[in-house]
């Protein structure tokens, strides 16, 4: 199991004002989250650009995670509305080839909810590996 | 010519027999086609909405079917019928669920297609003032109208079409145009207590009562009305009304198609002004009409 | 090649408790390109930094990895390390091995241990495809200018020219003064509004740093912060310069036919005419639509009474274009127009009238010189009611929100009222007493308690006119009642709204508006006088309503926002911006759409020898590096400085590799 | 004080259920009182309408069942014209009647539902409304024999506004079309409030 639980792979990508804020939150309280995840820095959610997420499940990584600030409270005025609006065309057109739905997720996540933050890591962590165990 | 499917009501063909009379009188001599909707049922009144959504959208929705597939809008005079045709109309509108249910229960389709139109926006605003104009007879000079146009027929919002809500004018201005003085006053649209004529008598006396007195302190000669309901409130219950509030009413409720079918030239008789209790003729005689 | 140095944190024991620090500088030592790896205890102290600037002389270094805490906390200390070594500051990553590993997973320290190693790699792999930037300045035009001459405008033109700087002030009404110049006396204080407003219009009109441009309009903005440049349409007033302000024209102008909207409609207004008494500039101008000798042709009374030969007819509207470093939007409000409610009478009963009427009629300057009658028949008042909440707070006119002043300003009415005539009786309806505000809730209660003001909580269901008299017939939800009041008179408490036209306006400068028409802030909190436009600052009710003190501390915020700007010589930018590459832009004008702060320009531009397309451009000083264009751009012509595609792929793909040697 | 709020009806469904069958959003109401100031039998009522939102809001089942309130309301739409919530409190007034009347909860008045059962029940088997029969009906029903009939009545029936005789279906089948529909109708009822109180 424990060989397994290793092999799992999560890219995150966090927008610099919210969810990595956020993130190192979830240090300060001393929320414990499974380490499977990799965290990039983006300025904004509106900065994802569809390719890096291809290009993330194309070179292996067992899950992705694009995590910004709440739709209404991006630094850059709008720039998460571009995420929201793009996240489930992006979801679909994965899952049409052949990207489980468990694997890509997205969520809003504030500097202040540290402890959101470890909630998200768990419950993506545990759906990818829903995926990966069950298949 | 003008063609549109009637629903004259339950009212109409007992205790406001002068309004239907004189409705269909008018609508002939200006030559407005009235199709009276065969085996007509009754649109449920004060009664069905309070008692179970589907059949206050049921009954209606059976006239609304009819003038559908006859092409044609539908009209009443009463007012209670109109705002229960008109509200089952935008239910059945809103509501896909309540939609399927009614079509279920009536077995039969409904599209949404008839607009259901009061008497008087027929008359008024479809017709209109200035070929109405055309064909009076008999100015109505020096009649002070107080029009009464209660609840039904302009609430809620929705239903009051091309009219201000809390001050309509579609019938003061018929009144300016037949040559009488429509009286200004606040009372137009509040409620008589209709529903409860029956029920609860002592509130449609109350509510009635305070109508009747402010049209009399406005100066207004008869009051005007386009409802059975309103006019039973205010016509027959206008002597206990009086007794009750110990003032001296007096004042004549009479039907808008009455008012016009006199400037048209017609006689109390065709026009069955002995029908009411508080009698018009002292006071059209007085002032030169009849 | 790239010759990068790694530096690993211990952070004391924050990170070196769980996360085996030796282990990660190992591994980077065996990375490409790494030429020195070390970890080190504090890398943020001055040691630790000395480390670093020791480690780039002796290694040759050009790039650096410091493996320690969250770069949103050290990133800038270990820019200016850099700095300080002579490289370039925007050539150092940070692996952030504390916050999202040691204290995050200190449950398994072996897997920490791995992910600090990888995240550290990551970093290298980003490091090595940085690029060299260069700190950005773009010059300032140290001028401001200053939209809108209420008290916010006021106290905003005053504040910036204090500080030196040269502002323009631009007004559309013949004067200065706003919606306060209206007000009799104001709350909580009880003071007259004309005092305290008087002494600020003419220390405008008097500072040789403020341009006054009354009657007004701004037509057309172009350019961005700093550069900003502006067409200001001056409005013909057939008044010169030589005029004097005696007023002689407008006593003898036999021309009354308009209404005064100063006065609320409730005087008349003469075809030449100064907006009120103690107006500034204390110049009339003529109102060519209603001028019978602009309509006719005859007239000219004015011109022959004036004594300065001042009334010059053929005086035409004039377009200047003028340059400004920053913008302060203060466009004010209007009160809800309260014909929309049709159970209080459709605007249409005379004695039914608007709190700004009201302002106008106790005002000693007003139509009835303070006396307080019915404008339908000029007889004095005995009951008063008044109506909070209408235009606000009200969904069904689409107006949900709370206007803030009109509590307050009733309570004042009801005070100012009794006052003049100690006989009325006054009655306010409302919903719930919003008087957050110093000495507010106070001021609310000596209305109840000493003026004898009562307070009906219940909204009016509808006003009916009874011969001369108004039946008010209202609730009071608190003891259960239906009230009926016979009132002489009632005033409503308008909401506020935005000025009409405040939509277009915001085109002008691409600010953004909420669903009212306010002006948006940049952010509701932290910069409440800021607007997306980077240079553009709003104050006063045109961003929301508020009341005079906090008019004015919005104002004074906006001046010193404005002259941050103006201090500086020449504007440092973060150079973490967008570019375009204008080879393989194809023109789809794309980012240009998206961009929320409009800092891409579409140009027509050579972009090879003789082939000129329409391609993008970004507008150094306006963007903000928000990454949005990047994300949308089909043909990936676009790229963001310090977050390219090349890094951030780079990132990805060490994210996806399995650790090599371990 | 009339009555003790009870914490646990606050928890309970009986604000859902009421949303659910008028489909207003009651949570909406705050409390404004316009309805109430303008309402024109308020004064004859237990609670004003808006008394009556509240006590909708937190639950009260018990106090909005008994009172008089909905079956004093005459349906005038001033309430729902006016109330700056957007709010149809006439639709939750017959909301409340037909709640009342099929049982989920207690029952308070009793002359009007008689009323109401005759009208249908004319309705039913003659299509149009038989205005003597409705009126000696009721009066005997609702325990007033003469009420109405004299003078109104009597005066009523002299003017040859009061039909002797029932209105009829012309044609049969449609009389049988008639009672089928009720009868679904009826069945239609009982599931659509099954299914609400579910
Ligand atoms: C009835 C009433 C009573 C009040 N009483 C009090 C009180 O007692 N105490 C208190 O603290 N507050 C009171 N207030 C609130 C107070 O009026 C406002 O807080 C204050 O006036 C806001 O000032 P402003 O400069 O933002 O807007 P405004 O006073 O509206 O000024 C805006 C100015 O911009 C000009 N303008 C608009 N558009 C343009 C344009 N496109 N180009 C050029 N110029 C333009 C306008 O002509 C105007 O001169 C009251 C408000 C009302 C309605
Ligand atoms: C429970 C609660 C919830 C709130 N929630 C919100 C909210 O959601 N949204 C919102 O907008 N506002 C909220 N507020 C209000 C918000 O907290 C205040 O507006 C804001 O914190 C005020 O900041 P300040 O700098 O004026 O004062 P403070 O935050 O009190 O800062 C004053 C500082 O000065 C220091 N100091 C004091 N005296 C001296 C001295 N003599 N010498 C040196 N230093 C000194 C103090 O130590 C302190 O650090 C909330 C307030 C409370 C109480
Ligand atoms: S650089 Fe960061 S991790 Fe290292 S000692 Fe300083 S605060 Fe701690
Ligand atoms: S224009 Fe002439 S008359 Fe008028 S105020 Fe100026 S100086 Fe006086
Ligand atoms: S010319 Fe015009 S402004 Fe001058 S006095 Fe005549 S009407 Fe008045
Ligand atoms: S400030 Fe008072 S009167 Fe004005 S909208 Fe708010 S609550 Fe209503
Ligand atoms: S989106 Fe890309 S291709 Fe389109 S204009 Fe902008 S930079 Fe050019
Ligand atoms: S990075 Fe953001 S601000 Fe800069 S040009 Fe692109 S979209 Fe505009
Ligand atoms: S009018 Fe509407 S919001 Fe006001 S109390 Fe009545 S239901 Fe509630
Ligand atoms: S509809 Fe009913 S509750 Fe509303 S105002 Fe009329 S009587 Fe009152």
């Amino acid at each position: 199991m424990e060989s397994k639980v290793k092999e799992i792979n999560i890219v995150g990508f966090l927008c610099n004002w919210c969810s990595y804020a956020g993130a190192d939150m979830t240090g300060l309280g001393r929320n414990i989250y499974p380490s499977n995840i990799k965290v990039i820095r983006i300025p904004c959610t509106g900065r994802m650009d569809p390719m890096m997420i291809i290009e993330a499940f194309h070179n292996g990584a067992d899950g992705v995670l694009v995590s910004g600030c709440h739709p209404g409270d991006c630094h850059y005025t709008e720039g998460n509305f571009y995420w929201r609006r793009r996240y489930p065309h992006l979801k679909s057109l994965l899952e049409h080839f052949g990207v489980d739905r468990r694997r890509f997720h997205a969520s809003w996540v504030s500097a202040s909810e540290g402890k959101k933050f470890a909630e998200v890591v768990k419950k993506v962590y545990a759906e990818v590996k829903d995926w990966k165990d069950n298949g | 010519m003008l063609k549109v499917a009637y629903f004259p009501g339950c009212s109409l063909s007992s205790t406001a027999k002068e309004y239907d009379i004189s409705t269909r009188l008018v609508c002939e001599d200006l030559e407005i086609d009235l199709v009276e909707i065969p085996d007509w049922i009754c649109c449920g009144a004060t009664t069905a909405h309070i008692t179970s959504e589907l059949t206050a959208a049921a009954l209606p929705a059976k006239s609304l079917v009819w003038a559908e597939k006859q092409g044609l809008n539908i009209t009443s005079p009463c007012s209670a019928c109109f705002s229960r045709l008109k509200m089952a109309h935008l239910h059945i509108e809103k509501d896909p669920k309540l939609k399927k249910e009614v079509e279920e229960v009536i077995g039969e389709k409904y599209n949404g297609k008839t607009e259901v139109m009061h008497l008087t926006r027929i008359l008024i605003e479809q017709y209109g003032i200035e070929n109405i104009k055309a064909k009076i007879k008999k100015e109505l000079k020096g009649l002070k109208i107080a029009c009464y146009y209660g609840c039904l027929m302009t609430r809620p919002a929705e239903v009051c079409v091309n009219d201000r809500v809390e001050n309509p004018m579609l019938m003061d201005n018929l009144v300016k145009a037949l040559g009488a003085e429509p009286v200004k006053w606040y009372y137009k649209t509040e409620c008589c207590g209709a529903g409860f004529s029956l029920t609860k008598t002592e509130i449609a006396r109350k509510l009635s009562g305070d109508i009747l007195k402010e049209a009399k302190d406005c100066g207004a000669d008869l009051v005007m009305v386009a409802c059975p309901l309103c006019h039973s409130n205010l016509d027959a219950r206008q002597p206990e009304i009086a007794k009750l509030i110990k003032t001296e009413l007096n004042i004549p409720v009479l039907y808008f198609t009455q008012v016009l079918g006199l400037a048209l030239g017609y006689n109390s008789m065709d026009l069955m002004l002995n029908k009411h209790f508080i009698n018009p003729k002292p006071l059209l005689k007085a002032k030169g009409i009849l | 090649m790239a010759r990068i140095g790694v530096f690993v944190c211990h952070c004391g024991t924050n990170i070196s408790g769980v996360v085996d620090v030796s282990r990660v500088a190992k591994y980077a030592e065996s990375l490409p390109g790494v030429k020195v790896a070390v970890d080190y205890k504090f890398m943020c102290s001055d040691p630790g930094q000395n480390t670093i600037i020791d480690a780039i002389k002796t290694h040759n270094l050009d790039r650096i990895v410091v493996s320690a805490c969250s770069p949103r906390m050290h990133e800038l200390t270990f820019r200016n390390t850099l700095e300080r070594a002579g490289l370039n500051p925007y050539m150092v990553e940070m692996a952030n091995i504390r916050e999202h590993v040691s204290w995050v997973h200190s449950d398994n320290k072996e897997l920490a241990t791995e992910k600090a190693m990888k995240l550290m790699e990551m970093s290298v792999s980003k490091v090595r495809r940085s690029e060299v930037l260069t700190k950005m300045f773009a010059p300032i035009e140290k001028r401001a200018l200053v939209i809108g001459g209420g008290i916010a405008g006021i106290q905003a033109a005053l504040d910036i020219a204090a500080a030196g700087y040269k502002v323009v002030l631009v007004e559309k009404e013949s004067s200065i003064g706003g919606r306060m110049a209206q007000l009799d006396k104001t709350f909580p204080t009880l003071d007259c509004s004309a005092c305290i407003l008087t002494p600020k219009m003419v220390a405008v009109s008097q500072d040789k740093n403020i341009t006054l441009l009354t009657y007004a309009e701004v037509t057309e903005v172009s350019g961005f912060i700093g550069q900003f440049e502006v067409k200001i349409k001056k409005k013909a007033k057939s008044v010169n310069s030589k005029c004097i302000g005696c007023g002689v024209c407008v006593t003898k102008c036999p021309n009354k036919k308009s209404l005064s909207d100063f006065d609320g409609r409730l005087g008349p207004r003469k075809a030449i005419y100064t907006l009120f008494p103690q107006a500034v500039p204390n110049v009339p101008v003529i109102d060519r639509e209603t001028c019978t000798f602009f309509l006719t042709g005859k007239c000219k009374i004015c011109e022959k009474v004036c004594p300065t030969s001042a009334v010059d007819y053929t005086q035409q509207d004039e377009l200047i274009t003028e340059k400004f470093g920053a913008v302060v939007v203060a466009t004010g409000f209007d009160i809800y127009d309260h014909s929309s409610y049709g159970e209080y009478g459709y605007g249409e009963i005379k004695d039914v009238i608007s709190s700004l009427q009201f302002e106008r009629l106790i005002s000693s300057s007003g139509p009835t010189e303070g006396h307080v009658v019915r404008p339908s028949d000029q007889k004095e008042v005995k009951n008063v009611v008044f109506i909070q909440c209408v235009g606000s707070r009200d969904e069904s006119k689409k107006r949900p929100y709370c206007s803030r002043v009109c509590c307050m300003y009733t309570a004042k009415q009801a005070m100012l009222l009794k006052d003049h005539y100690p006989e009325t009786q006054s009655y306010v309806f409302y919903i719930d007493i919003r008087a957050a505000g110093k000495n507010y809730e106070e001021f609310v209660q000596r209305a109840q308690n000493d003026y004898g003001v009562v307070y009906l909580r219940g909204r009016v269901s509808k006003i009916y006119e009874r011969g001369n008299k108004l039946l008010v017939k209202g609730a009071d939800t608190l003891s259960g009642a239906q009230v009926e009041i016979e009132a002489d008179l009632v005033v409503l408490a308008n909401g506020l709204e935005p000025r009409k036209g405040a939509k277009e306006f915001s085109q002008l400068f691409h600010m953004s508006s909420d669903q009212y028409g306010f002006y948006n802030e940049l952010h509701p909190k932290l910069a409440p006088v800021e607007t997306a436009i980077s240079g553009v600052f709003v104050a006063g009710c045109c961003q929301s309503p508020k009341d005079i003190p906090d008019t004015v501390a919005m104002a004074s915020a906006t001046a010193a926002k404005v002259c941050a700007i103006f201090a500086k010589e020449k504007m440092e930018v973060e150079p973490l911006i967008a570019g375009v590459n204008q080879l393989t832009c194809s023109g789809c004008e794309t980012c240009y759409n998206v961009c929320p702060y409009s800092a891409i320009e579409m140009k027509d531009k050579e972009v090879k020898r003789g082939e000129v397309r329409h391609v993008a451009e970004v507008l150094e000083s306006v963007c903000k590096g928000c990454g949005v264009c990047v994300g949308a751009c089909y043909s990936k012509a676009v790229d963001l400085k310090g977050f390219s595609e090349r890094q951030i792929l780079s990132q990805v793909e060490t994210a996806t590799m399995p650790i090599t040697n371990s | 004080m009339k009555y003790e709020l009870q914490l646990k009806n606050i928890a309970e469904g009986f604000r859902k259920d009421v949303e659910n069958l008028s489909q207003q959003k009651i949570s909406n109401c705050y409390q404004c009182g316009k309805c109430s100031a303008g309402c024109p039998v308020a004064y004859a009522m237990d609670y004003p309408p808006s008394m009556i939102m509240r006590m909708v809001q937190l639950g009260m089942h018990d106090q909005v069942m008994s009172s008089n309130t909905s079956w004093y309301c005459v349906s005038c739409e001033t309430c729902t014209t006016r109330c700056p919530r957007e709010i149809d409190i006439a639709k939750v007034m017959d909301t409340l009647k037909i709640m009342a009347q099929a049982g989920s909860y207690k029952l308070s008045e009793n002359e009007i539902p008689i009323f109401d059962w005759i009208f249908l029940k004319s309705i039913e088997l003659t299509g149009k409304i038989y205005e003597l029969g409705l009126i000696g009906a009721y009066n005997l029903l609702s325990l007033h024999p003469l009420k109405d009939i004299y003078p109104m009545g009597l005066k009523m029936i002299i003017k040859g506004k009061i039909n002797f005789i029932p209105h009829l279906f012309y044609n049969p089948s449609e009389l049988i079309k008639n009672i089928r529909m009720f009868k679904l109708i009826r069945k239609k009822d009982r599931e659509r409030i099954y299914e609400k109180n579910a």
